[in-house]
């Protein structure tokens, strides 16, 4: 019972520093020493202190958006075990609820950017839903990976680190799984190099450009919401990569605290060396993670 | 009673051709009519008629298509008058006394049970029709009569010719000459091969002719376009049934013989035959009355492969000569007076009619519904039936060629009818003076109701009457 | 008992439409008769169908009402009642005199024949009513016959369902050689050769693919939901075609030990269907063409579950064939009631701004606030999320997918787990086209007059909107209340078998499903509360949307639906095609400009159309020998008589 | 007396060719007048003894088909005021060839259709079938109207000779019924051709094509 306290606590305190670390690794290889690594958690108090401006073209569901956003990304995150803990909620087809919860996410946030009625919105929610077409497929191929391997049906099961074929068979299709996912994470949590949360040119952006007109708590919410769902996916993949468990309960949040840390500065290092790619890139990376996972059901299915 | 049966009709013509009144004489049509169904009735209820040393014989099959015919002439003849006289401005006397006599032929034709008496009826009812097709006196017409009644003659000769080899054959084996349905039946076995196998394509094409089966059915879209919509109802159910019951004669008496096979065969690809060229010609289809001609052609030819198929096809080709001729009466009839409302029965002006006609545009679009078998409609019932037999009897191909035909005839046939029932009428359509009056839409509604009726109940009486005669043909003795 | 309630109800909506031809002074009266007739006939029907669930009756050789019938039944009596009331506005008879009464007769028509259909125990009646349904549709659908576009349609839909009823001439045709009888039960193992089935299973994938419009048999359906008054589109894609469906399920059901192959390629034609679907969807301009190709692409859902199942019933394996089927029936219901749900809220749409086309709408959340809310909710449940009814069949179908991998002691099927990826792309595509449909619509600045003077629909129309939302949230947060149904339904598709199914509840998280739909309310609710008091204390300012610094923005500005959907239509134009008709880059100064861009459908206009030509060319050439000459005709008889002659 | 009916069938033969060389109406029509008597002659020859009834057959159809059909046409093509000539599509010269060839087929098929013993006039039956052809012949390959009734004419000729073989099978009454029945076709067909050539001024049937796809 204590855990799932722990769980919630974890999942609702820790996802901001994830930004603060991604943020604070790229500025040591640039060179400078960078915000402070609790600077996210400054930015949402102060948004949430702030008043708010509305469009005048706005209705229910611009003020929707950021509230579902966050709300489903709470849920999912509760669907999944952190470290070696179960998840609280766990049963047979969860993961499939995971995937959708984020689809009722993105539903309301591109509904909420085309309620604004600005060309610009428009576009960033119409590359959101476009991508996550190609995003969605690549995740289910992982799931089915996944499902075999672990024989079960349920997130906590199939992340627990055992697999019955044998660690032989479980460890190529494991590497396709573990490299498509982290695709899919950059994408859908609009990283470099696929997208780029701090850029200041609206037409090259997809996530951000959606929420220009948010202001105050709900630009709060959002970004809140977004650090969570970086840290909820990115909680599945350290999973499927590193599996290891410390004996000890409380050893274990350790581990895993320090291994979504580890994740954080993986994408700090990802960010600074890589650069942006065109837009166009952007559906051929997802195709190929695509690839990779469905070559991961075939190695099992031969 | 055999004698009064086709006499009587006779008497009226004789008195419609001497009834000095233009304007009841079309009343003695109905009457005419009335009578020859009731002494039908009498007939068909009572000891079993023969007359003459068995040359007037009422066989199973006979009363079958006897009653069918009377209750057919009656219900046209309802529509007679009222037809008339939107007609005031031209005689109608050899118009009544045709139609009255065509009934006598018609009878005789069905009732005769010997061949050459049989043709002698045949010719004389073609002759009969002549005039009717000409009512209109039109250029239009005039070509149509000609063309009926030149080929039309052409075939029935080669069915005389069919009919002497026929009897030849029994002489040439030595046998007792003789022109007797019953006795040939009998002898058939017997008769030789080489004669019988020309008698009966000749007679097939002969009397094919006349029944209107594909390639002989050149005439029909240019008699049934030009008649009056109740000439060609009759027609189309009542003639083309006699020239059918003609061709049962002949198959009865092959079915006997070693030409079965042969026969069978025939029969069943000028069947497909007729339905093909029929579905050919109803794709863009302007002149729905031309088009209910083509439908024709079609279902002589389901009528025809549904006897060569045999077994329980052979029933459902009796019961589709019965629906067919009972749907074929509403659409010609409502086609007549959409005809008459828009004075053109080209597509190209005629639409809206389900506005224009509130009875006699929907009626039509049922008929069509119906006579293209869409269930619950009397066609449906035969036309599965005749499936059935197909599938039943091995021709896994006919019966695929059979669907795949109905299928284009119907898409060909749905964008006329559709044409001409949906829309908006123009307004000169609105400006003519006919109406629908209950003289005019009462009979179609009759015809409409029974066809209707035999497809979702068929009277037990009438079901046996159809088995007998089935197992009649079948040549069981029943 | 029951089944005489059911039969009361279909009486009653046949008979819904014929007092309104009698009372001719007051148009209201008619209307308001037919409604009444139709909602007493809707609550006999679906209490007496309730019933059946529990106790089926078998009245051979005529009725069977047993579970699989039930489950058809339910949706369609309550379509059909809602639709009818909101009838009563959207189609009043003051405001169409020349055709309402035309329409609501069919209707109650085509209720009735849908309900025959569903407990017709013999292949006639069957035909029988089918034929009822399919006509009475074709006369809903040309309502308007006055229109050319209308007059299309229908021939179009009257030809395609005359096939499938031919489909259907030959498919009971050989049934009856191969039981010697009319009735429809289950054929005894060995009743037919393997060679029969099998033509029989072809013979009713088309029939029935016809009439519910599974790809590539789809070609009359978008048209014709297109041209129809709303309430039939509703009634059409939430039901009608669904007892295509139900055709399927029952037949298929009764024909002995199925090959693999059989459920394989139904799973792959629903794959086909599904994807095909939602990416046609994406391409239209039309609200409800939109709407009617993701009835396709749900009807291609159902019919990957039903192929699931029957993999299951070739290979044994119960999991499969309950998640399936269950999956299966459950998205019947579910379909029924969002779709439904979406066309009706359409209907508003086009009722107050005369207008079916995506582009020219917009802004309508503010002037429409309710239409809004229930076009969203159905949209949510069409895209399969949570916490509404769509999610949950197909989770069962994923779940049952997923176990094709061969989870625990069952075996493995493996091709068929990349469905479930499809299935996830359909989802994802979904999302995608109904972000686009309820943005454009609802969303933004109106782009059109008509769109800026749109008003909120009355309470005939808003009311039926709001039962069908409701049950769509019903089933979506308490699953478990429709498993045991779903449960009898399985048992009755398999009546040999029937001992030995796992029940529903154990493979699939019910209760679950439920926590977590109820979680979800729970938290939206809480930070909803927390947002709206954050906000209420805080400053709030009003002001123009940011434009990122243009200086003039217009409503024309505003991305459309068709830009929206550009980037991914670029992915499919393999198989959409456009035809895109622009003026191209213009000059330094460039003046007016315009853009035009039409998907045509695949099959219809690509494939049929052309090949019908053919035939009509072919058959304008063969005219020829018909050509009014008698010397010609004379010759014919000649020649044909030398030919048999011949002939031996 | 038997011996008497082959030559008298070849003189219906080479009528025949009379019939399809002729440029001149009248010729056509005269030459089967004698057809038709020639036919009369027939019946009381092939029945060898001299019954009432067959001298009232055979005085019948000379009648009728020597006197008072080619009085008809003639009469029709009087009122007609047109010229006279036969208007073929196909050269006489090639009718004629036709003809021969629908004569030589006829004796062929005549071959496989086996007679019976002790029947008279081995010929009997080739006549009847190119007769018959001549007909057709007639029928498909002649413009105006009457010639096609000639036409219709010849091929009735051609099954009434071979009602020759079977005068016993076939009654009186419907050998009369027979001859009624032409009689009245041909009567009918008078009319028509009257009403056409008011109609159109021409009885050529070229006219007659109005109805056609």
């Amino acid at each position: 019972m204590s855990q799932i306290f722990v769980h919630i606590f974890i999942l609702l305190v820790l996802p901001p520093l994830l930004l603060g670390v991604i943020v604070k690794t790229k500025a040591l290889f640039a060179g400078r020493n960078g915000a402070p690594l609790l600077q996210p958690y400054y930015d949402l108090i102060r948004l949430f202190q702030k008043g708010s401006v509305f469009s005048t073209t706005t209705t229910w569901v611009f003020r929707a958006g950021p509230v579902v956003g966050l709300a489903t990304a709470l849920l999912a995150g509760m669907l999944i075990p952190f470290g070696r803990h179960s998840a609280p909620v766990s049963f047979a087809g969860d993961m499939i609820l995971f995937a959708y919860l984020f689809a009722l996410g993105r539903f309301f946030t591109a509904s909420a950017a085309l309620d604004t009625g600005s060309a610009f919105e428009g576009m960033g929610a119409a590359r959101e839903v476009t991508f996550s077409c190609l995003a969605e497929p690549a995740l289910f191929f992982c799931f089915l990976v996944l499902a075999k391997l672990s024989a079960s049906l349920s997130l906590t099961t199939m992340l627990d680190g055992t697999f019955p074929l044998g660690a032989g068979v479980a460890a190529p299709s494991l590497v396709l799984v573990a490299a498509s996912l982290f695709i899919v994470l950059l994408v859908e949590n609009s990283r470099i190099p696929f997208d780029d949360p701090n850029t200041h040119l609206e037409l090259t952006m997809i996530h951000e450009v959606m929420v220009l007109d948010h202001s105050g708590p709900a630009l709060g919410m959002i970004q809140y919401g977004a650090a969570m769902k970086l840290f909820v996916m990115g909680a599945v993949l350290l999973r499927v990569v590193a599996p290891f468990e410390a004996g000890n309960v409380w050893a274990d949040w350790g581990l895993f605290i320090a291994g979504m840390l580890g994740l954080a500065v993986v994408i700090g290092v990802v960010e600074s060396v890589m650069a942006r790619f065109r837009m166009v890139f952007v559906p051929t990376f997802l195709v190929a993670a695509c690839l990779l996972s469905v070559f991961g059901v075939i190695l099992l299915l031969r | 009673m055999a004698w009064y049966l086709f006499l009587v009709p006779l008497m009226f013509a004789a008195l419609a051709a001497a009834a000095p009144s233009n304007r009841w004489r079309p009343w003695l049509v109905p009457a005419g009519g009335l009578t020859h169904l009731v002494l039908t009735g009498i007939a068909v209820t009572g000891e079993p008629v023969s007359a003459l040393k068995g040359w007037l014989v009422l066989d199973p099959v006979s009363t079958l298509v006897l009653g069918f015919v009377s209750l057919m002439f009656f219900l046209c003849s309802l529509y007679a008058p009222a037809y008339l006289a939107l007609r005031p401005e031209r005689s109608n006397r050899v118009f009544c006394a045709c139609l009255l006599a065509m009934l006598g032929m018609m009878t005789l034709v069905i009732i005769a049970h010997h061949l050459g008496l049989m043709w002698v009826a045949i010719e004389a009812t073609t002759l009969a029709t002549a005039p009717l097709l000409f009512f209109n006196h039109s250029p239009r017409s005039l070509e149509a009569t000609w063309k009926y009644l030149l080929i039309g003659s052409v075939g029935i000769a080669l069915a005389l010719l069919g009919t002497f080899f026929l009897a030849y054959s029994s002489i040439h084996e030595g046998l007792e000459p003789t022109l007797l349905l019953d006795d040939l039946v009998n002898l058939a076995p017997k008769l030789s091969p080489p004669w019988l196998h020309a008698a009966f394509v000749l007679l097939l094409v002969g009397y094919g002719t006349k029944m209107g089966l594909a390639p002989m059915h050149t005439w029909k879209p240019d008699a049934y376009g030009e008649a009056p919509g109740l000439v060609g109802a009759l027609l189309a159910g009542g003639v083309t049934s006699c020239a059918f019951l003609a061709i049962l004669r002949f198959y009865q008496i092959c079915r006997n013989a070693p030409e079965a096979a042969f026969a069978r065969e025939i029969l069943i690809f000028i069947g497909l035959l007729s339905m093909a060229v029929a579905a050919v010609f109803v794709i863009r289809q302007r002149d729905f009355k031309r088009m209910l001609a083509y439908s024709s052609v079609e279902h002589m030819g389901i009528l025809v492969l549904g006897i060569g198929i045999g077994g329980m096809a052979t029933f459902g080709a009796l019961l589709h000569m019965i629906t067919n001729g009972l749907t074929k009466g509403v659409m010609f009839l409502s086609a007549g007076n959409i005809h008459r409302a828009y004075d053109s029965k080209s597509t190209d002006d005629v639409r809206g009619a389900m506005q224009r006609l509130p009875i006699s545009g929907p009626l039509f679009l049922a008929g069509f519904l119906m006579v293209t078998g869409s269930p619950p409609g009397g066609p449906f019932i035969s036309e599965f039936t005749i499936l059935i037999g197909t599938i039943q009897s091995g021709h896994y191909w006919v019966a695929g060629l059979f669907l795949a035909l109905l299928a284009i005839v119907f898409i060909g046939m749905g964008a006329t009818v559709l044409r001409v029932v949906q829309g908006v009428p123009t307004a000169k359509a609105m400006a003519t003076p006919y109406r629908d009056r209950p003289q005019l839409v009462i009979p179609i509604i009759v015809f409409f109701v029974l066809a209707l009726v035999l497809g979702i109940w068929i009277p037990h009486s009438l079901h046996d009457q159809l088995q007998q005669a089935a197992t009649y043909l079948e040549g069981g003795h029943s | 008992m029951n089944e005489w309630m059911v039969i009361a109800g279909i009486i009653c909506h046949a008979l819904s439409g014929v007092p309104g031809l009698f009372v001719r002074h007051d148009p209201s009266t008619g209307q308001r008769l037919a409604a009444v007739l139709a909602v007493a006939g809707s609550v006999l029907g679906i209490t007496g169908s309730l019933a059946a669930l529990w106790n089926p009756v078998q009245l051979i050789p005529l009725m069977r009402l047993d579970a699989i019938a039930a489950i058809f039944l339910i949706p369609i009596f309550l379509v059909s009642a809602l639709g009818s009331i909101y009838g009563l506005e959207y189609w009043a008879q003051a405001d169409h005199p020349e055709n309402g009464r035309k329409l609501r007769l069919f209707y109650g028509f085509v209720t009735a024949g849908l309900a025959g259909v569903a407990v017709a125990a013999n292949s006639i009646l069957f035909m029988f009513a089918w034929e009822v349904m399919a006509l009475s549709a074709f006369f809903l659908v040309t309502t308007e016959d006055d229109k050319r576009e209308v007059r299309e349609a229908g021939l179009l839909y009257l030809v395609v369902t005359h096939f499938s009823t031919l489909c259907l001439f030959a498919l009971f045709a050989i049934w009856y050689v191969a039981t010697g009888s009319f009735a429809l039960a289950a054929l005894p193992p060995g009743a037919v050769t393997p060679t029969v089935a099998t033509v029989l299973f072809v013979l009713l994938v088309i029939a029935f693919g016809f009439k519910a419009g599974l790809m590539p048999f789809h070609i009359w359906l978008p048209s014709a939901h297109a041209m129809a008054p709303s309430q039939v589109s509703a009634l059409m894609s939430g039901v009608m075609i669904k007892i295509g469906i139900y055709g399927l399920v029952r037949m298929v059901s009764w024909l002995p030990d199925p090959p693999v192959w059989w459920g394989g390629s139904l799973l792959a034609l629903g794959t086909l269907s599904g994807v095909l679907g939602v990416v046609f969807a994406l391409g239209q301009h039309d609200l409800k063409r939109l709407l009617a190709y993701h009835s396709i692409e749900n009807i291609g859902i159902i019919v990957m579950g039903l192929g699931l199942a029957l993999v299951g019933r070739s290979l044994n394996v119960k999991a499969w064939i309950v998640l399936g089927l269950a999956g299966a029936l459950l998205h019947v219901w579910n379909h029924g009631l969002f779709k439904a749900l979406l066309f009706l809220s359409a209907g508003s749409v086009i009722h107050s701004t005369r207008t079916r086309t995506i582009d020219q709408l917009g802004g309508l959340a503010a002037t429409m606030p309710r239409t809004a809310l229930f076009f969203a909710i159905g949209a949510v449940a069409i895209c399969g999320l949570p916490p509404l009814n769509g999610f949950v069949s197909e989770l069962f179908i994923y779940l049952g997918l997923f176990r094709t991998l061969g989870i625990g002691t069952e075996p493995s099927w493996g091709v068929a787990a990349f469905a479930a990826a499809m299935l996830a792309l359909i989802g994802a595509l979904a999302v995608a086209c109904f972000v686009k449909a309820f943005g454009a619509v609802f969303l933004g600045v109106a782009r059109s007059d008509s769109a800026l003077h749109a008003h909120e629909s009355g309470r005939a129309m808003t009311g039926p909107m709001l039962v069908l939302a409701a049950c769509c949230l019903i089933i979506g947060l308490i699953p478990w209340a429709v498993g045991p149904m779903l449960g009898k339904g399985v048992a009755a598709w398999m009546p040999d078998s029937v001992v030995g199914f796992p029940p529903l509840g154990t493979l699939a998280p019910l209760g679950w499903i439920s926590v977590a739909g109820f979680t979800l309310v729970g938290l939206l609710m809480g930070l909803g509360a927390i947002y709206t008091v954050r906000v209420s204390r805080s400053r709030v300012a009003a002001a123009g949307t940011w434009d990122c610094g243009y200086a003039a923005p217009t409503p024309n500005m505003q991305y459309t639906a068709s830009s929206f959907a550009q980037m991914l239509g670029s992915f499919f134009v393999w198989v959409l095609r456009p035809q895109v008709n622009a003026s191209g880059k213009q000059a330094v100064f460039p003046g007016r400009t315009h853009f035009h861009s039409h998907v045509m459908d695949l099959v219809l206009d690509e494939v049929l159309r052309p090949a019908y030509q053919i035939v009509v060319r072919l058959s304008s050439w063969l005219h020829f020998f018909q050509a009014g000459n008698i010397h010609a005709y004379l010759s014919y008889i000649v020649i044909f008589l030398i030919v048999l002659l011949l002939w031996r | 007396m038997n011996n008497f009916i082959d030559p008298i069938l070849v003189l219906v033969l080479l009528l025949n060719f009379v019939a399809l060389g002729a440029s001149r109406m009248r010729t056509v029509i005269q030459a089967v007048a004698v057809q038709g008597m020639l036919l009369g002659v027939l019946i009381a020859l092939a029945h060898g003894s001299l019954v009432l009834w067959v001298a009232m057959m055979a005085l019948a159809t000379i009648f009728l088909k020597g006197v008072v059909i080619p009085r008809m046409l003639f009469h029709a093509i009087r009122d007609v005021v047109i010229r006279r000539e036969v208007e073929p599509i196909v050269g006489f010269i090639a009718s004629l060839f036709l003809g021969a060839v629908g004569t030589g087929l006829a004796v062929l098929f005549a071959r496989t259709l086996p007679i019976a013993h002790g029947d008279m006039g081995s010929l009997i039956v080739p006549a009847a079938l190119s007769t018959v052809l001549t007909g057709f012949l007639m029928l498909t390959t002649r413009t105006k109207a009457i010639t096609q009734v000639v036409g219709y004419l010849i091929l009735e000729n051609g099954v009434f000779i071979f009602g020759m073989l079977l005068m016993e099978a076939i009654p009186f009454l419907v050998e009369l019924g027979v001859l009624l029945d032409l009689f009245v076709a041909i009567f009918v067909m008078g009319i028509i051709i009257h009403k056409i050539s008011r109609e159109f001024s021409s009885v050529s049937t070229q006219m007659l094509s109005e109805l056609k796809e």
